[in-house]
């Protein structure tokens, strides 16, 4: 395999194998035997190793396969209408209804026109639709209240893609400043009711 | 200088002093320095000399102190409280006094050392451990399957909490603004008062000119009697009304004033 | 396997784990057996797929791990010295940050005046924001004493990073509980306002 006799053995082709299927795993271009080696100790064979690999994944879920002069690993092809679906375009939450679901967090249950109240704009249709789309929001209980107008709350989706175990956890305005979250812009005739809003909130 | 005559400010010395506190930079706090001189007794943190330490601590205080080096208040209130501490250690429980034992103050300094020496060791193992994206790696290509395309639509906890405190801080911002539907002003009532005040000839409660739809509602009735009132008054002062109150908090009556139609 | 018989006869189990095994190589996040399933037909297994296939990948140089409650596939730390050109430089985190991280896990959940009465030094604010931003620490359940202090835990991607199942394979773990290292004890004589403590870190 290897024409020097070298200073140093080559590894057992079984590690070399090893190695050549780490490397591939690993990298995100293929690679040709000789950049294999080029990562491998002095005196191993890619070229054999890559044979042993290429046996051994036959009839896997995934495969080695040859991409020009350079290998690569790949999932099957057979199985790639598992993935097709995975392919998700991801794209910011628009400001509008960042702060509908925020409100919502912070207040629930609410109404529309609590939200439009804290927000000091109309809340459009397809912002809170959108977030009962994504599943982060839901209706909640309707309200005692003349009217008796629908409620909104937080869905646990909305918990578990945000990391939270309870919309309780959310922090506080008082720990939103400390954390640099609120501009700490003089208040005009201090800050008390602050906290004590947040405390209603989140008091039992 | 007084103190370069006291033998200890030697230049020995004080170089040795000088270093340390340099590194008073370097040390995380009383804790951390205190954790850093055991290490000097050389023995196993359960078994260490709290009274040695407390000792060891003033001192190096004492030297930062005529260095003239300033150290950081939480050193001080370190040093403060090792130095109360080593009184309790020395001298015999006062059973008069209330509270824990020098012993049982010493023995929970000494669990506090020996947890942060243990945290320490524990965040060095951690940090030894074999790393993702250093010693073990994930996929290094991410699947190109891109046929189906769908949208999420995606948002951080932070967008959450910066969103929710931008509204809350513009909150805060809002321009004062009066309910102008709910309020009666001095001069609304003065116009419907001194329209009525010539038909009252006779002494009648003041309660009667409030306007009509200011009389349920608890709030426009307040703002409607106090507006009122102040109008009244305000007619008194031109001499065109009178107003009497029989007692303390009796309804208060008025009438036009004889001779001022 | 599946309590109803269907319509559709569940894949054999070698077939079900090539699936695991291509899903688990297309992403490079680890999935929970919860998600395989959501991609996988109905009636399928991945629990009994994911030991198949750990079995198989042992001792390969690629293998299958477990994260907390999700697996992934990942190169065997013994190798990692070949992709050294792979390594992603990490920013440096401070003494203070990874002793805080060290704390939050072995303690976990905790609050900051936990984390403080431990390192006898407050913790400045950029620190937790550092390890909630690497992803390795996030907001756990209010703790339900007075003030009702914000906890902090580790997450997924942190015992992905430092490979390990769950947060009770830390090392040393036992041995700190046994030697009650993990207690938190109280001063003695009581300084019993550990919790106006973080309200004042929080505070302003």
């Amino acid at each position: 395999m290897t024409d020097e006799p070298g200073l140093f053995k080559a590894p057992p082709i079984a590690e070399q194998e090893r190695m050549v299927e780490a490397l591939l795993f690993a990298t995100a271009d293929p690679m040709t035997p000789a950049q294999l080696a080029g990562r491998m100790p002095h005196g191993c064979d890619p070229v054999t190793a890559l044979a042993g690999l290429r046996k051994r994944y036959d009839g896997r879920g995934v495969q080695l396969v040859r991409v020009g002069d350079a290998w690569a690993m790949r999932t099957a092809p057979d199985l790639g209408y598992l993935m097709s679906h995975e392919v998700t375009e991801t794209r910011k939450l628009s400001r509008a209804a960042i702060e509908t679901l925020a409100i919502i967090a912070y207040h629930q249950p609410t109404t529309r026109a609590e939200i439009e109240e804290i927000r000091g704009v109309s809340v459009s249709r397809g912002t809170i639709d959108q977030l009962i789309e994504l599943d982060w929001v839901r209706l909640g209980r309707r309200r005692m209240t003349p009217g008796r107008p629908v409620t909104f709350i937080v869905t646990q989706t909305f918990l578990d893609h945000f990391g939270l175990e309870s919309a309780r956890d959310l922090p506080g305005l008082k720990e939103l400043r400390s954390a640099g979250l609120l501009d700490n812009r003089p208040q005009p005739g201090g800050e008390p009711e602050e906290d004590d809003g947040q405390e209603q909130l989140f008091g039992d | 200088m007084s103190q370069d005559t006291t033998p200890e400010s030697s230049v020995a010395d004080r170089v040795a002093a000088e270093a340390l506190i340099v590194d008073v930079d370097g040390f995380e706090g009383p804790l951390d320095l205190l954790l850093t001189l055991s290490r000097t007794q050389k023995v196993d943190l359960r078994e260490i000399s709290i009274l040695a330490l407390a000792r060891q601590y003033l001192a190096f205080v004492e030297r930062a102190r005529q260095l003239r080096l300033e150290l950081a208040a939480d050193y001080l209130v370190m040093a403060a409280w090792l130095a109360f501490l080593k009184s309790r250690l020395l001298l015999p429980p006062d059973p008069e006094e209330d509270g824990p034992s020098g012993a049982e103050l010493a023995a929970h300094l000494a669990f506090q050392l020996e947890r942060l020496e243990a945290m320490r060791k524990a965040s060095a193992r951690l940090m030894a451990r074999d790393q993702l994206g250093r010693d073990f790696f994930a996929r290094g290509i991410t699947q190109d399957v891109t046929r189906v395309r769908r949208v999420t639509y995606t948002a951080t906890l932070l967008d959450l909490m910066q969103g929710y405190a931008r509204i809350r801080t513009r909150d805060d911002f809002r321009p004062f603004v009066l309910d102008r539907d709910n309020l009666m002003t001095m001069e609304d009532a003065l116009g419907s008062l001194r329209k009525l005040i010539g038909f009252a000839g006779d002494w009648t409660d003041i309660s009667s000119y409030l306007p009509a739809g200011w009389t349920d509602d608890p709030q426009r009735r307040r703002t409607a009697t106090a507006a009122t009132f102040a109008a009244s008054l305000e007619l008194v002062k031109e001499g065109r009304l009178e107003l009497r109150q029989s007692e303390t908090f009796a309804p208060i009556q008025l009438r036009a004033r004889e001779g001022r139609p």
